[in-house]
């Protein structure tokens, strides 16, 4: 898997720059604008960093990507940089490479509480509100013994959705808050960069192994 | 989409910078990547980061110099500067007797610079913190610790700069720019929209007659979206709303400096107009400007606007405000 | 239109000045009516007199105090002053040993500072003159007496003021002032119109997508119009005419000034961009840059673009650009 | 007819104001566009200066008029202010205060040369390219014994000819000397306004006195 895990991140960076105007023109209505930009060289620092890295087992693929995410700065860079970290210090606790449901769930557990502690509750409008319905379906999943793939299926639609349900929310933190009401009907530009990264990973990893 | 003089969007910011430290290199340095530093770094003293997203030009780069900053820590345009960045500045800005971080309150700022201030304890190096909050239109009176920092920076950067140059120690250092931040209130009016390089389009739109008073610097929303009006008339509600919240703060009517800072695209012509306006406004309130400032000081690219800073102004401050600078922005 | 903070168009001129001697209190004042005088008259020195319409600003007023120019005699938009208030500046700037006309070369410019001259010397004062004559745009080589004047308007007033300040005599300055004008050449690039107030419409129309290289700065039509290109390629054309103007005049590369100069809307990132991009054009080119100057220096209200400048300089030339003034605009 | 000169010029004070964003709009083409505001400004600067007259005799109020156009500034404030005093030079010569088409024609004559100095020659698309026609009609009906109203209505007819000419014309002096052909095809301003100041004029004294 961390061949695939490589190459399903530059998907998720080539999607998320694809999306660059997109992701802008959500944060221009209820925050600065850039949320697109910003995403695109975070997907360009991602690259590099990967690019960089001489191995592929995945807690190291997962701490570059964070370096990488990091380096864009704002507001989302931290925030995804704190949130990869979780991730890869849960990795570096896995006994085996291998990739479980368990683990991901476990993971992407880490992520959501790291994130969560900066200074934004659910239903704020944010991107935890599309991460953390992703962590509670992927503990679902764990809990209910799926397979891998319907777990991945599931984690897809659940950030998705997560995503799509902030467009009822006002938003109450970041640079959005005194929107208010006028962020009401648009989703929440991290919570949609989430799901398009989402949607990336899972679309990868689900596709049949070809030959390199 | 707007017009811009830059060729991929992707690399503004460092072709800026290169441009900045080859124009000002009697004063300025690279530090490090997307760090401004002294050309001729000063110590052992407090040091001054201060920084943010880009777009605010001369902010934050133009504070740099002999009696201000020390360092400038350079995020992607309206993005904070990531924390590896900010340690970088931190560790530019350092000489051994701690250093202080000034920066507008976002969250993105105060993400990276927390973390790099954590990071740097573990170097050794002290830091502390001021987040600045002059936006009255921000957040309501009562909750001065959400406001966001708008042009009001430049003030809290002089006195701070002044007292760490001086060689006061990190708390005097706190202590000041604690006070200076406390003493400044600002609000902005938007009267056309700027683009972020790379985004497409502009921030937002304002119809053809429309302006918005409290505008932040990145296009966030403000009190009020209204009809174009006479200068006097929107200087009336921007100062209208200054007043009111020094009311609430109980702050009587006394000395002040007034800062009318253009946003980008709006000329002198109308920043002169606009400052005449609050000058009259304020005055006839009671107050007396004693130190005036007319130019771009914290812009938002090329937005149509202005802002109105006062800073409450003792013998303290005025002491700060008037010691010797020599950054690219300010010459004292 | 394009959006004012400005009140009625046709008090926009003496309400600017109004704020203008409030804020700069310290150095200027209201000497006569439209005519900004140093808040402390110096002398005996020649007296230097610059001037032109508004909506340059700094120029002209920005350019008044210790160092630069003694007086600045200030017409409506767009328009030169009337006789009268050159007249005015004349008396304002003159200590006995004769006053210099300096100013852009345009045909209001010169009449009506023509006519003051004569006035003048009806009253004993000796005044001369020099016309700035810096953008290579408007009008071919071998035609320099045709053409105008851009933003090499402030290194020659910074020269000459410069010599006034030290003593020179009135054609020692005025030696020297042409000398300035002779070593300048500039270009501008407009990106969007500004609007004269009360006009009821921007000056000119641009596409969407068009730029026009070499405009003047009152909308003057310039050399190319066309797509808007990436900055640096931009800068290649603007870069481009001037050392074609340098050769035609057979001037070999050496030691210049550089001067990005923003038009009134464009951000100081992209200024920046441009001043790296002509930098790097003019060294490749033999040239060495040895002063640089980034920001707004004569405007077009809130028009959008830029004009480079350069400035041959030896050591004449270089210590007056050095030595010390304290104007609004310029503190060195 | 001096208190009808004063009202005359009132009246081409408020044509001129009327007029100043069309002004401005032919400015625009081939200048800086701020014709019609200097114009404006000419015109309150006059109605300022014709207040503060005490008498109303001819010389006097064209003295006026100059020192009200000349505060204006601009090239055109200069112009006219140069033409007026010539007129009112003129006038001073007369001996009568009687207007008769001789004296109107000699005084036209004479701000016609006095403005034509200035470094614009006939054809590059000036004031002069309707201030000369003006000045050739009124000398042609002085030679020709005209009565008053026929030469009035020659004059109007005359500046508003040279004016309309002048959009066949490309502009070689002043600021819109680099426009060259880009100026073909639009009345020069200055000419313009000179056309709409001469017909003012001429209308009023045309009107039949009434009762004050
Ligand atoms: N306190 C916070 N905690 C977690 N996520 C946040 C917080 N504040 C803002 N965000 C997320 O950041 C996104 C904005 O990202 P971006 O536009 O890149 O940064 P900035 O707000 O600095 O311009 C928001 O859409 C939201 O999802
Ligand atoms: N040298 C000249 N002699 C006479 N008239 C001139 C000359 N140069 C320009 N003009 C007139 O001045 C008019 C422009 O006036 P205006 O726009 O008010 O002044 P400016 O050109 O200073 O902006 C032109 O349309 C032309 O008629
Ligand atoms: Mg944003
Ligand atoms: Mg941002
Ligand atoms: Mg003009
Ligand atoms: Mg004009």
């Amino acid at each position: 898997m961390s061949r695939t895990l490589r190459d399903a991140i530059l998907a998720a960076c080539a999607d998320l720059e694809a999306a660059r105007e997109a992701l802008c023109l959500l944060d221009a209505t209820s925050g600065d604008g850039d949320h697109g930009v910003t995403m695109a060289i975070a997907a360009r620092g991602v690259r590099a960093k990967l690019a960089q890295l001489p191995a592929d087992e995945p807690e190291g693929v997962v701490r570059a990507a964070a370096l990488g995410m990091a380096g864009a700065g704002g507001t989302i860079g931290a925030v995804y940089a704190r949130g990869l970290l979780a991730v890869a210090a849960r990795l570096h606790e896995a006994e085996s490479e291998m990739p479980t449901v368990a683990l991901l769930a476990s993971a992407v557990y880490r992520a959501a509480i790291a994130t969560g502690g900066l200074g934004a509750q659910p239903g704020d409008k944010t991107i935890l509100d599309a991460l953390q319905p992703l962590a509670a379906a992927l503990a679902d999943a764990a809990a209910a013994n799926l397979s891998m793939p319907e777990t991945l299926a599931r984690a897809d639609a659940a950030a998705r959705q997560g995503a799509d349900a902030t467009a009822d929310m006002v938003a109450r933190v970041g640079r959005s808050a005194r929107f208010a009401e006028r962020s009401r009907g648009t989703i929440d530009p991290g919570a949609a960069s989430l799901a398009i990264i989402v949607h990336a990973l899972v679309t990868s990893a689900l596709r049949p192994a070809g030959p390199d | 989409m707007l017009k811009k003089l830059i060729n991929d969007p992707f690399d503004a910011v460092d072709e800026m910078l290169e441009g900045y430290v080859d124009a000002h290199a009697g004063i300025v340095r690279l530090a490090a990547p997307r760090v401004i530093g002294r050309a001729v770094p000063a110590g052992p003293k407090v040091g001054l980061v201060v920084g943010g997203g880009s777009g605010h030009e001369p902010a934050f780069l133009g504070y740099v110099g002999p009696g201000v900053a020390d360092a400038a820590a350079i995020g992607n345009v309206f993005a904070a500067p990531g924390a590896d960045i900010c340690l970088d500045a931190i560790r530019a800005a350092s000489s051994g007797r701690g250093v202080l971080l000034a920066y507008g309150n976002y969250a993105g700022d105060v993400l990276n610079f927390d973390l790099a201030s954590e990071l740097a304890a573990a170097e050794g190096i002290t830091c502390r913190t001021i987040r600045i909050t002059d936006d009255v239109a921000s957040a309501p009176p009562g909750h001065g610790e959400l406001r966001r920092g708008i042009a009001g920076l430049s003030f809290v950067f002089k006195v701070a700069g002044a007292a760490a140059e001086r060689g006061d120690d990190l708390d005097e250092v706190v202590r000041l720019a604690e006070r200076a931040n406390a003493a400044c209130a600002s609000i902005g009016v938007a009267l056309a929209a700027c683009e972020v390089p790379g985004a497409g389009r502009p921030t937002f739109e304002l119809g053809a007659d429309e302006l918005e008073v409290g505008m932040g610097i990145h296009g966030e929303p403000g009190l009020q979206r209204g009809k174009l009006e006479p200068a006097d008339a929107v200087v009336e509600r921007m100062v209208g709303a200054i007043l009111v919240d020094q009311e609430a703060r109980r702050v009587a009517p006394g000395e002040i400096a007034l800062l009318v800072n253009g946003l980008g695209a709006t000329a002198y012509l109308d920043l002169y107009i606009v400052y005449r306006a609050a000058r009259r406004r304020l005055e006839a309130a009671g107050w007396t400007v004693s130190r005036s400032f007319v130019g771009e000081y914290v812009t938002s690219l090329e937005m149509a606007g202005a802002s109105i800073t006062i800073m409450s102004l003792d013998d303290e401050l005025l002491a700060l405000l008037d010691a010797p600078a020599r950054t690219a922005r300010l010459s004292i």
